[in-house]
């Protein structure tokens, strides 16, 4: 049997390290401090963070959902025809028909049955899921340039509406989308952590032979996930056409690889068995805040996309190093080859 | 075995493919009754319980439980928890990265109407069985560490303290001693005593044909896939059943060859 | 020189992606205009997504720049709120590339529009094309993607003069790689063996490789009309060869020195509603020779 | 013990699917087919083929490189950056310097070392190579962008030379570099399959664990792995380049998404430890021919970004009922009920 | 034990994080030897070998082989293969999808200088162990056949069948008779025999003490991470083993409860 070391009591900033989500939080904190240093001017101010704040919702949103598409082992990739399909609907509706909340149900259904027709292609049909929604962006994506026929709408006007004070409205200056993005967050949390769905998708990312051995229902596990990364992607996509009061059919692509970013710079292990919801909620700040820290910053045009790069990687180490040194070989060996 | 028996397998038929695992076997497990289900490596045995148990389905023939013909297209390890039928598989089935608590109620969590969990109420229940039932007394083991840091004897343990805590009408254990020390072998044992004065069923899938002959009523022997003996464990000593057992083996060319 | 020596910060909207080929003159000539003026360019990049373009806008005001030179690619109505917060906050605009509509800011760019028109004549000036000749017009049909207005002043031309046209939308593949329009033009041009010629508005990229397109689909130099946007090495070649027709240039280059001349001008004198169509070049047989050098630079 | 079914002797034509590639080149030929009776005109002559031949090896030697890694199951995303990084040292070289096979050799070196500075970064930091390489394309991409100052160059007149025979030239009609294609095809068949690196990767993509405790040595078989993968993508890149005698900076990232999709249309399971390098080059032919096969057969303008998508799904479903109808659960479903 | 002997450990202490499983651990194990190692679960039997064996880095202690010390910070399976040490884990060491044949040889394959397996010899050697040593017999399995279509005895067999096959000074084996049945047991018993009478050594960890006890020289005894006992087996007989065992447990506090 083992025995914990009686040794000294533990470190207490080992301990707060070991509380989710404070390691990535601590880097999230240090790239705003070094880029306050570097672009006082910009990141001195309030009105940055107001606008992350604006802007960011929609790709937190999105990668809360795909880290517990991760957290199964799974990925989705369609979720940018997703967005573009809920805007699309929520635009049309509202243009055409004066539909508000109408119009929002209408788009948020539509990206739920999206998201689960994803769940049927991946488990009936048994294509793996990153290839299979692979196909769906292009398909998703075919069929809402097919039905807007390319055109792009703008609902300027929506702008005096409750719904977009309650969806994008600000509180003084504060953009109250931020709050929903929070919200979702939390119950994203809850129900990974907390929830027997979560559990069962934990299971199923780990060991599929031992979730079905335990007696996980593994395909209505699967369609249930895909449908409510269906339902987020959907509520990303209206919000971010609340924010921008547009619908262009390239909507949410530009968010494809910055999702997948944040998810992992969040730490959520790409192996599946395990998720860090407060991870992707920083890793998401992160990958939206490097850009304007940067070009704030002054970096000249051509060496944005290589800091951009080597911020990414500096994150993850560090997110990795802060938890446990050890996790780093580099470091591991480092300190091995200290000790004797 | 004049009631009802728990569950009753009709010439069951189990195929991987060209592989055939199970042939036409017919068996029925009574109430209260322990049985021993005996084999060579790779007769059928694991895959049996796994029909059985609503891992896989079989491939022809039919099951009953409590007289209950069971659809086997809409069979699953949930359903056959819910006729309380429980199991502790040979290959591990707890995952790794998971903590204790989790593993002992994955499937069948404590949970509130809305599907919350109570963690709390899991975390001491498990801490419970942990520290009574299969005896870890280690202070680096606590129920938050995830099975992948335990080593294969503890692992073992918490498998079959899943089982010993879902009352069930019948458990199937396959080879549940497997990396167990000493004095856990002995725990298990009282253990499968206790389910026949505790009125319930077991199956018992041993290689060590001493502890089987110890605790079981009946015996069950699998040979490449067929029901090769099934009698009271009392109809035979140990020295009769290992004989029998040997003569098995000589009968096959292959292996008389050597 | 003294005198507007500016001290002004500008946020500069470049449109795609640092280096690429829409997109190298215009950072090239807003540094030369910066270095001359001494303004801190702050450079955005977007790869020409319009989302991207609006949430590069709002971070742009968050940082209360002196002025803010933005791309037009999504439109007036979803500009609005940015626009009026600018203004709000005192800091100038500009826009190029791409115009606002109803907005009158300083614009500097093409008529995209009249770019796609003029692009569709040349051609059929050119080209001799006559009503009834079949063309495929390869292109952006997706409004607010770049190249849409372009694509659909060449085709209101064709329709105009009786030509028979077919639109094709290129994909985001082959905007970014080039090479991979290759075959789908070369399918398109086997299935339709009467093609006359292919207009491409918009795109260097794909303009530079209609060469291999007519070669690889056994056509032989002048056998079909090409025309195409962006003069780069490539569409030289092209033209050279007698592969590639007309390639009409933006001139990007001023797209990227103008905006922040202007900007400086009316923060400093108040001078406001600057307006220069930056299409004026195009290229053919007759001057690639004059030409070639300056592309060599990226100023072209 | 089990015991093979004494039944009648197999199914030649189900022996015929089992051998390796021969499903997934029955769903190419089938979509040949379809296309040559859509399109004819463009299907039933040569110049389409010969177009595809020409085109399709850059990507498809990517694809092969990729494989490998996905059956060590690991990620690279940051080829488009490698591809284009080599394009652009071939390019200047030539242009500056007149180098031909020195600038080959230059640009072959400069995609190893970016290929083993991602292995460093993957096994040194311990950054699951996903997230990693998709920093290193954005690092890389940037580095490209700044030492070619952004401009693109041109090379026509590299069309005279030797190199361009040997890489890009044309057999008659044939273009060589299908040859050079087939030929890291048999190049990777070989290593996966008979050699003992490929076992390495093979064991290391099917359990870390095992792989450990069997004695690979583990970083050293990843580095190699990257640093393989960066000479691929290099070897691409220089016959991208020598076909469109040009580099963009953009150069490698439209074949991102085909490229992933390519690998995995081929039949490589993404969970690592197997591989079907046969699979890939038919799945690179068919992510090649679908735009071009709709194009031709008139799909309408935005139709064909759906179809696109359709036929991906189509294809995967479709070889994996050929090999085994049981793999696709809805038609074991189908077959399970009628035999009842 | 006068030569050198094949491994030594000196104060050998191995921590996983603040988890304990190995405190100053000296042993050695010497020429032609059978060592038993025995105790509890997680007493660190697994964790010594893997230290032994180069799976893991010791955190403390030096060890040396045929007298040369070993730099822990380089040293790896692989080394261990050429130091001639062969080990069959307690946790499966077979690579699930790969075939039989490659996984006999994975980590040393036969290959050509270009490093190109000779695929055709190692089909037939793993042919030969399969049929001949372990004793397969079943149509269905055949050196193609992926492991993860095994029975889990049979996947022991073929992790005992490699152990046989590269000939070596010190085999390893971590709880090798786990899931075998009967005949196939008795076959790992004759192979520890084999060992000591071929002149070669070996470290064998097992729960029945009975087997330990039959075929060993020498018994070790962990004890939550600490060395309990090291005599020769004649010193003891199994009864005096037993009873020392059961004394072990005894004064455990917690354990004591029970
Ligand atoms: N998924 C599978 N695919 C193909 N064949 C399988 C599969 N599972 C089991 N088999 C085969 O079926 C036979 C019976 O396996 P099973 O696991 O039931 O044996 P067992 O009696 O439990 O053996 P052991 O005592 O070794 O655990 C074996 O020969 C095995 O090779
Ligand atoms: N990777 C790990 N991380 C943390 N703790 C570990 C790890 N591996 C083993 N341990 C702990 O070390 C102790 C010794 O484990 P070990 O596997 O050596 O036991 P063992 O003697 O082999 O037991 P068994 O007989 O059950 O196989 C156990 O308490 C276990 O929890
Ligand atoms: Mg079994
Ligand atoms: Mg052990």
């Amino acid at each position: 049997m083992a025995h914990a070391d009686k040794g000294p009591p533990n470190n207490p900033i080992a301990a707060f390290f070991k509380i989710e989500g404070t390691p990535i939080a601590f880097v999230f904190l240090l790239l705003v401090l070094l880029f306050m240093l570097t672009a006082p001017r910009a990141f001195m101010g309030f009105r940055v963070y107001m606008s992350f704040m604006a802007n960011v919702p929609p790709p937190m949103i999105i990668a809360l959902g795909l880290t517990l598409v991760v957290v199964a082992g799974e990925m989705d990739l369609s979720f940018p025809s997703v967005v573009a399909f809920a805007s699309y609907v929520f635009c049309a509706l509202y243009q055409n028909y004066d539909m508000t909340w109408l119009a929002l149900l209408a788009a948020l259904a539509t990206g739920t049955v999206m998201g689960f027709v994803n769940g049927l292609v991946v488990t009936k049909l048994g294509i793996p899921s990153l290839i299979a929604t692979l196909a769906m962006l292009f398909l998703w994506g075919g069929l809402v340039t097919v039905v807007s026929n390319g055109a792009s709408l703008a609902i300027p006007d929506i702008e005096g509406e409750l719904i977009h004070s309650v969806f994008a409205g600000r509180i003084g200056v504060f953009p109250v989308q931020f709050l929903w993005a929070l919200g979702v967050a939390v119950l994203i949390w809850m129900v990974l952590n907390r929830h027997r769905f979560g559990e069962s998708l934990l299971f199923i990312g780990d060991n599929l032979k031992v979730a079905k051995v335990v007696g996980i229902a593994i395909d209505r596990e699967k369609i249930k996930l895909f449908t409510l990364m269906g339902l987020l992607s959907a509520f990303a996509g209206v919000l971010l056409t609340m924010e921008t009061t547009t619908y262009f059919s390239q909507a949410g692509m530009g968010y494809l690889l910055t999702v997948v970013a944040a998810v992992f710079i969040g730490g959520t292990s790409i192996f599946g068995g395990a998720g860090k919801v407060v991870g992707t909620v920083f890793g998401s700040l992160i990958v939206a805040i490097i850009e304007a820290g940067l070009v704030a910053s002054g970096v000249a045009g051509f060496w944005t996309r290589f800091f951009i790069g080597l911020v990414f990687i500096v994150s993850v180490t560090m997110n990795a190093a802060i938890e446990d040194p050890d996790k780093v070989p580099l470091l591991k060996d480092l300190r091995s080859r200290a000790r004797r | 075995m004049t009631s009802t028996p728990i569950v009753r397998l009709e010439h069951v038929g189990k195929k991987y493919g060209k592989v055939v695992s199970l042939k036409d076997v017919t068996l029925e497990i009574g109430a209260n009754e322990i049985v021993g289900l005996i084999g060579d490596n790779g007769a059928g045995k694991s895959t049996l319980i796994k029909v059985l148990t609503g891992v896989e389905p079989p491939t022809s023939g039919t099951l009953y439980v409590r007289g209950l013909k069971i659809d086997a297209s809409s069979y699953t390890v949930k359903e056959a928890h819910k006729l309380r039928i429980e199991t502790v598989y040979q290959d591990s089935s707890l995952g790794e990265k998971q903590p204790l608590w989790r593993n002992f109620f994955v499937g069948r969590p404590i949970t509130n109407r809305f599907g919350f969990i109570d963690v709390k109420a899991e975390k001491k229940v498990a801490e419970h069985i942990m520290r009574s039932t299969i005896g870890f007394r280690g202070v680096g083991i606590d129920v938050d560490t995830p099975v992948s840091r335990l080593s294969g004897g503890e692992r073992q343990g918490v498998a079959i303290g899943r089982a010993m805590h879902f009352d069930s009408d019948l458990i199937v254990l396959d080879e549940p001693t497997v990396a167990l020390a000493l004095k856990e072998v002995q725990k298990v044992l009282d253990f499968i005593r206790s389910i026949k004065s505790g009125g319930r069923s077991c199956i018992y899938i041993e290689h060590n044909i001493h502890h089987v002959h110890e605790v079981c009523d009946r015996l069950v022997v699998l040979d490449r896939g067929e029901i090769a003996l099934d009698a009271p464990t009392s109809s035979m000593t140990y020295l009769e059943l290992t004989n029998f057992l040997m003569s098995l083996h000589g009968r096959r060319p292959a292996a008389a060859a050597h | 020189a003294e005198a507007v020596d500016s001290g002004m910060t500008i946020y500069f909207q470049m449109g795609g992606n640092p280096g690429d080929t829409a997109t190298l003159a215009r950072e090239l000539g807003a540094r030369d205009a910066a270095r001359v003026l001494k303004v801190n360019l702050i450079e955005q990049h977007a790869g020409w997504d319009p989302q991207k373009m609006l949430v590069q806008a709002s971070e742009a005001i968050a940082a209360q720049p002196d002025a803010m030179v933005v791309m037009g690619h999504p439109g007036t109505d979803a500009m609005k709120s940015v626009l009026e917060k600018a203004k709000a906050d005192g800091i100038v605009v500009v826009v190029n590339n791409n115009e606002l509509p109803g907005t009158s800011l300083s614009y500097f760019g093409l008529d995209n529009h009249g770019a796609g028109r003029n692009l569709a004549n040349l051609t059929i000036d050119n080209g001799k094309l006559k009503s009834g000749n079949k063309v495929l017009v390869y292109g952006a049909f997706i409004e607010g993607a770049p190249g849409a207005d372009v694509a659909k002043g060449t085709t209101e031309v064709l329709k105009e003069k009786g030509i028979d046209f077919t639109t094709l939308q290129w994909s985001n593949e082959a905007v970014q790689d080039p090479a991979l329009s290759v075959p789908v033009l070369v399918a398109y041009l086997e299935a339709n063996p009467d093609t006359k010629a292919i207009i491409v508005p918009g795109h260097g990229g794909i303009t530079a490789v209609l060469d291999k397109v007519l070669k690889q689909a056994g056509k032989k130099p002048g056998e079909v009309v090409t025309s195409g946007f962006d003069i780069s090495s490539g569409a030289i070649q092209g033209v050279r060869d007698g592969y590639i027709t007309v390639v009409l240039d933006q001139q990007p280059y001023l797209q990227g020195f103008m905006p922040v001349v202007a900007a400086v001008l009316q923060k400093k004198y108040g001078l406001a509603g600057l307006q220069l169509n930056t299409g004026g070049g195009y290229l053919t047989k007759d001057n690639v020779d004059a030409l070639a050098a300056l592309v060599k630079d990226g100023i072209r």
